[in-house]
């Protein structure tokens, strides 16, 4: 009974980024216990600093691969804020295609490739390609058809190119609307596998009740691009005061920022929103939800992965719809953006403070740039869903260990594995996004 | 729209099949290969031409024949190693099969050149297609006259063909020289470009041909020295290489004003292209 | 031949019947100035009057990737010789483009045939569409003396108000339309109304240089040193659009292509442009037309006077494209007008 | 091909989206996995490799001293290694901060702490450690990446397109952004991508490199005309390629 451990995972894998863990405890006593970020910094903010505001997009799309699309939105929808612009409810039922399949893809590149593999107790996807086969073939299949649905709508899904600060550069034709309607109902029966797949996993017990914040709106759709700052905790806020929701802060030994807002930790992301917004699902979503025995409030961490099912169920279901009502109605051509239109100083600039806040595959998703009378960036401020996450999972972390001291290094090792995993980090992200304040300004 | 597909038959992209019967390291960077068209067909070409070699997955790259008509049943190709194609043609074996589109071009007169004196002129890799016409006049020898090469290589052990440059230094009726960039301890011979060569050969201009293979850079100075000899324009050759994909003066990649060196040469009289800015 | 008469309105009846036995492409508007051609299901889908599109319908004779062949090494060393084609219609082919068409027609069918293109141009039936007037102020066509059909087509299409004349010069032509009946016979006031546009033309169409078409040989003999092709060297950035672009260039490059299993796969033809850097070079590294300023000079001398030496033609259409796609705002017109500047 | 090669991935500073393109090449990734033995790839396997590796594909750029020594060991087992994604192979957007004295970035991101986050000015792959091939782009595009690769596979080099972007723009049927008076990187980027940004009514970034003979008064002069100030192409440029003053002073 090794009472006594010292684990030190390095370089976790099957996270996004570099991480490390570390628990000491000695004794049946817990004397440490840290999820370590060693992400090489990047320095995003500073680099955004001087640049155009149109620029903004390009740039911080490049923080994060995976999740380039929900950077992407978050930071037109600042630059916009910052400018005055309102975009056309067009675009916005756009973006919101784009944030579903976003989502989608990122939730489904989590439940097959980097949480199958522990929960079906092999050591990676390609031990699953031997042992499930048709799983493995299911999950690409899945991934390529998001990707070639983000290929017709902007271009690609990693780094879009057709979504920019005021709108589409280029607006799908019917004949593309009509590919990814194909291809939206081709997801369908594979969506339905993965909810059977999901039926199967078991998950470990595991509960510690936490705050959990998401996106609210008094729209009748779940919230995903656009609202204000939710809690389980406390009142609703709006979106510029998101600073008092992250109240930010560093620790010794993380590059990334900790966060907490009503309690000492807050969770967000999937279970978060889903504790908060479950009303708001389809019924196909909600019917997923009953069948995976899922019914808010859900206290268990381990149970993201679940939380992810259910919203990718919500998300494909959400984009067929969209495609469709555009199938109805059509698509305004007219609305196209011409790319760089501003280098000669055509669009009305101003000096502005914009934020955006959208609900990433990981959760809430902060961009704030303040810009001079030129449309330059003066100061930029990245707020990533894993840095949020962060305080919470050690939180986790120290709430388990002493209930699994007695086990072995290994199965200690792979709960606390697991538990990050579970919370799907991006730890990519939150290094990019360590940040401090200007101290000499 | 709906595309079709179907087979067409004599295209000139069509390859003739063949088989590589012998292979000998020259150098790391330079294997000559004898090859042979399957059925033991005939290549029939001219010294001085070239063939496309293509090896399924590499590509294709023009390489000039090294042999002469008059030897062997195949043909001999030297190739250096430098890219796609010729790294891998470098792992094949005697036995492996490629394709072979060609011979190519046109080599050189030998018809024009029979009862002239001859000055052949190699530099570096340049001896490959040059040895064509050596060995061709070699084995018809009484019917030139006076025969002289010039050999100019970086280094002594960059000496391709050393055996046969060997033979033909020992041979009583041909006139042999040869000349390093950089010597070493056991180089015996003569060191410096190999214009410095051009001035102690006897030449009677009116009768002579000289004929020049070698790196781009060359041409210009030995060309030079052969006019300051008195070899008449009309009466140098050369072999010029250019970026080639086709072979069938199509590509554009080789073309110099209006000649394509694929199909109008590679070998030319330096009359017809003095003229053609850039040629030379 | 004869002549028979469309009504305009009947523009997409006849689209639709010509469908049913063939594809057809056209030239359809993209947004900014962005013609193409492309297949087109009726008649609406259809841009005219247009500018010349980006591309010349060369692309359907010679496309931009091209398979030649098809392998697969398990079988060896040999090949198979490939040809991906469609029968289809183009429909609306300016004059310049019919005399890009004569152009390549005549250098691919020179010894050794290409026999990929001449595969594909017995499957296209070509049906010419006269400009009553410039399509815009980069045109030369008549100084090149294609601003009139000369040829090159199965049917040829005159606007002549409510309706079009439609000259048929082929069997194939007629065999299109024959049972579209639609189309009547021309009357001889159509006639009179296709006599109109021409006599209305050569008021429009004037050489659009300063120079006689004639002389121009003359300029390319003397014009080897002329200044201009420094000046355009320095202002070229070699984005090789000029010769992509053009109706009459049909450089290229072949490489293969393996499938992923490293065995079988493909020797495809792409499209290569003298403008590009490392067209001229050799392994070795040295390139032949290392300056800009060469191989500006060298694509003029491609239109003007090399391939007129050998094909006696023109290589240049007069279409205009080139200059309007660059970027640098070199242009031909100019090109042409200052070479015959004499420079002291 | 007799035995499967080791190919293991690593990333560097960088936003994982170039590892991500190779999942993203959907069920074709398990006729590469029948091609290549992938032996690790922390972003999807827990699995690790003590061995040679037969081929390294390094993503993201070289941003710590830490980093240098990492990539100086992965050279050392690699016989082949692959610089892959623009941050890889021209330092990307990470060379951004290459503009800014370094003391300053590091204080105005980490604040006080800003010594416990060693940093040095960024670094290409090829300007740390040899490379053996180059897969441009940011993100790479995935058909160039399995070129690459079956040229890796088969021995034989890969001629990365010195041509511009244009080229492949034309090929595509764009209309020339300058047509509309918009400033693009493409005449002076290499080719690749099959003019992505473009096909997609946006401007070429030039995230692939300059190509090698970039013509960069013509291209002054093309801005001047267009009324495009200077700075702004520069700042573009910079975006993607203030690495390339390590080559330069190199
Ligand atoms: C008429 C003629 C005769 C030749 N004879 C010989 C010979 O006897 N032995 C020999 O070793 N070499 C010969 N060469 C040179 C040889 O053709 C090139 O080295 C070969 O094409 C390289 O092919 P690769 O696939 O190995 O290289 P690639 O991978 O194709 O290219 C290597 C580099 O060379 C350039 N290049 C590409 N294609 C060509 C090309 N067709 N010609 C020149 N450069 C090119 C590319 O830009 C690239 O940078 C000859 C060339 C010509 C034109
Ligand atoms: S050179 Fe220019 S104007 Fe002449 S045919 Fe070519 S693209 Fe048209
Ligand atoms: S849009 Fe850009 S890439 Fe395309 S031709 Fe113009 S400059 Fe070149
Ligand atoms: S168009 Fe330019 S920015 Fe876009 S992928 Fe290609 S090289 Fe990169």
């Amino acid at each position: 009974m090794p009472e006594t451990v010292k684990i030190n995972v390095e370089y976790l894998t099957r996270v996004e980024g570099h991480g490390n863990i570390v628990v000491d405890a000695q004794n049946g006593k817990l004397l440490q216990c840290l999820l370590e970020i060693v992400e090489a910094p990047r320095f995003f903010e500073g680099m955004l600093r001087g640049r155009s505001i149109f620029e903004a997009q390009h740039i911080t799309s490049r923080i994060c691969g995976i999740c380039a699309c929900a950077h992407t939105l978050v930071s037109v929808q600042a630059a916009e804020d910052a400018l005055g612009i309102t975009p056309t409810p067009q675009t916005i039922k756009l973006r919101e295609l784009l944030l579903d399949m976003e989502i989608l893809d990122s939730h489904i590149l989590h439940i097959y490739l980097l949480a199958a593999p522990d929960l079906l107790g092999v050591g990676s996807f390609k031990s699953l390609i031997g042992t499930h086969h048709k799983t493995v073939r299911r999950a690409l299949r899945m991934k390529k058809i998001c990707n070639d649905v983000c290929d017709i709508l902007v271009g690609r899904h990693v780094h879009p190119i057709a979504c920019i600060a005021g709108g589409f550069t280029k607006l799908p034709a019917e004949k593309d609307l009509a590919a990814m309607q194909t291809l939206l109902k081709g997801l369908q029966s594979d969506m339905d596998a993965t909810v059977d797949l999901a039926l199967t996993l078991s998950f470990p017990e595991f509960e510690r009740a936490t705050e959990y914040v998401a996106l609210v709106n008094d729209g009748p759709d779940y919230p995903l691009l656009s609202g204000d700052i939710g809690s389980s905790d406390g009142p609703r806020m709006d979106k510029h005061d998101y600073r008092r929701v992250t109240n930010e802060f560093t620790v010794p030994h993380s590059s990334a920022k900790f966060a907490r807002f009503n309690r000492e930790s807050y969770a967000v992301g999937a279970l978060a929103r889903l504790n908060l917004n479950f009303d708001k699902l389809k019924p196909a979503a909600k019917m997923t939800a009953t069948a995976l025995g899922f019914k808010p409030p859900v206290h268990n961490p381990y149970l993201n992965t679940v939380g992810q099912v259910i919203e990718s169920v919500q998300c494909l279901d959400h984009a067929t719809r969209i495609v469709e009502d555009f199938l109805e109605h059509g698509i305004d051509q007219a609305e196209r953006v011409l790319v760089g239109l501003n280098e000669k100083g055509t669009l009305p600039v101003r000096a502005g403070n914009g934020v955006g806040a959208v609900e990433a595959p990981r959760g809430i998703l902060f961009h704030n740039y303040e810009t001079d009378a030129h449309g330059a960036i003066v100061k930029a401020n990245c707020v990533i869903p894993t840095a949020q996450n962060v305080n919470n999972i050690e939180q986790d972390m120290a709430a388990l260990v002493p209930v699994i001291l007695h086990k072995s290094e290994a199965e200690i090792t792979l709960a606390l594995e697991m538990l990050v995993r579970a919370y799907d980090p991006c730890i990519s992200c939150s290094a990019h996004f360590l940040k401090v304040y200007l101290q000499n300004q | 729209m709906k595309m079709e597909k179907v087979l067409i038959t004599d295209s000139s992209f069509e390859v003739k099949p063949a088989t590589i019967v012998r292979k000998r390291v020259l150098t790391d960077k330079e294997h000559l290969f004898e090859i042979r068209l399957e059925g033991g067909e005939a290549l029939n070409h001219d010294p001085g031409q070239f063939v496309e070699v293509s090896i399924l997955g590499a590509g294709e790259a023009p390489i000039s024949i090294c042999s002469s008509p008059t030897r062997r049943q195949g043909f001999e190709v030297c190739v250096r190693k430098i890219g796609k194609l010729t790294t891998v043609m470098h792992n094949l074996e005697v036995g492996d099969t490629l394709g072979i589109r060609g011979p190519y071009g046109k080599g050189f007169p030998v018809g024009i050149l029979e009862g002239h004196d001859l000055l052949l002129i190699a530099g570096g890799l340049g001896l490959a297609p040059l040895r064509s016409l050596i060995n061709y006049v070699m084995d018809n020898r009484r019917d030139f006259g006076r025969v002289s090469i010039l050999l100019g290589c970086n280094t002594p052990q960059s000496i391709l063909f050393g055996d046969e440059v060997d033979l033909w230094s020992s041979r009583i009726d041909v006139s042999f020289h040869c000349t390093v960039d950089r010597a070493d301890p056991d180089w015996k011979g003569h060191v410096g470009a190999i214009t410095t060569l051009i001035p102690g050969e006897t030449i009677d201009p009116d009768y002579t041909f000289a004929i020049i293979v070698g790196p781009p850079v060359m041409y210009k100075y030995v060309i030079k020295e052969l006019l300051a000899k008195g070899v008449p324009e009309s009466q140098i050759l050369v072999s010029l290489e250019r970026h080639m994909k086709c072979g069938l003066g199509k590509c554009g990649h080789c073309q110099i004003h209006n000649i394509y060196c694929c199909q109008d040469g590679p070998v030319f009289r330096y009359d017809r292209i003095k003229n053609l800015r850039g040629a030379i | 031949m004869d002549n028979v008469v469309l009504d305009k309105n009947k523009l997409n009846s006849f689209i639709v019947q010509l469908r049913a036995r063939h594809p057809v492409v056209a030239p359809v508007h993209r947004g900014y100035n962005r013609y193409v051609f492309d297949e087109v299901e009726n008649g609406d889908q259809i841009a005219i009057p247009y500018i010349p599109t980006i591309l010349p319908p060369k692309k359907y004779f010679m496309p931009q990737h091209e398979t030649l062949i098809e392998y697969d090494t398990r079988l060896g060393q040999t090949l198979n010789v490939v040809v991906e084609f469609a029968s289809l219609v183009i429909f609306g082919v300016h004059t310049c483009d019919l005399a890009g068409i004569q152009c390549l027609n005549i250098v691919l069918s020179d010894r050794p045939k290409d026999l990929h293109y001449l595969f594909r141009k017995n499957r296209v039936f070509i049906m010419g569409l006269e400009c009553n007037d410039y399509c815009d102020e980069y045109a030369s066509c008549h100084l090149m003396g294609n601003d009139l059909p000369k040829g090159g087509y199965d049917l040829f299409f005159t606007d002549i108000g409510e309706a079009f004349l439609i000259h048929i010069q082929t069997l194939a032509g007629q065999e299109l339309i024959e049972d579209m009946d639609f189309l009547r016979p021309a009357e001889s006031f159509h006639i009179k109304a296709l006599q109109a546009v021409r006599s209305r033309k050569k008021e429009i169409f004037k050489n659009e240089v300063d120079v006689e078409r004639d002389e121009i040989p003359e300029l390319f003999e003397r014009g080897f040193d002329h200044p201009v092709w420094r000046e355009i060297g320095n202002r070229c950035l070699s984005c090789g659009n000029c010769t992509n672009v053009c109706p009459t260039c049909y450089c290229y490059d072949v490489k293969d292509i393996p499938n992923l299993d490293l065995r079988s796969g493909r020797r495809v033809r792409v499209w290569d442009s003298c403008q590009n850097e490392p067209f001229a070079k050799i392994a070795s590294g040295e390139s032949f037309r290392a300056e800009r300023a060469d191989r500006k000079r060298h694509r003029f001398y491609r239109k003007f006077k090399y391939h007129n030496d050998r094909f006696a033609r023109y290589y240049c259409t007069g279409c205009g494209r080139c200059s309007r796609t660059c970027m640098a705002r070199i242009n031909l017109k100019e090109t042409i007008a200052a070479l015959k500047q004499v420079v002291p | 091909m007799i035995t499967k090669p080791n190919v293991a991935f690593f990333d560097f500073a960088c936003c994982e989206g170039c590892q991500l393109q190779v999942a993203n090449l959907g069920e074709q990734l398990l006729d590469l996995l029948d091609i290549i033995e992938v032996v690790e790839f922390r972003e999807v396997m827990s699995e690790k490799w003590d061995g040679i590796y037969d081929v390294a594909v390094i993503e993201g750029s070289i941003t710590t001293p830490h980093a240098l020594e990492r990539i100086e060991r992965i050279r050392q087992r690699s016989k082949i290694l692959i610089a892959y994604g623009s941050c890889a192979t021209i330092g990307g957007v990470n060379g951004m901060k290459n503009h800014f004295e370094l003391p300053d970035i590091r204080g105005y991101v980490y604040g006080g702490a800003a010594d416990a986050y060693p940093t040095m000015a960024t670094r290409a792959v090829h300007q740390a450690v040899k490379v053996d091939y180059f897969v441009h782009g940011c993100p790479v595009y995935p058909p160039e990446f399995l070129e690459v690769l079956k040229c890796v596979l088969a021995g034989v080099p890969y001629h990365v397109p010195d041509a511009a972007v244009c080229v492949e723009c034309k090929l595509n049927e764009n209309v020339c952004m300058y047509e509309r008076g918009i400033a693009c990187l493409g005449p002076v980027t290499r080719a690749g991508c099959n003019s992505w940004c473009i096909n997609n009514d946006n401007i070429c970034y030039g995230c692939r490199g300059m190509v090698s003979n970039p013509a960069q008064n013509a291209m002054r002069s093309v801005l001047e005309m267009y009324g495009i100030p200077l700075e702004f192409i520069v700042r573009k440029m910079d975006m993607y390629n203030t690495c390339r003053e390590l080559d330069e002073h190199a």
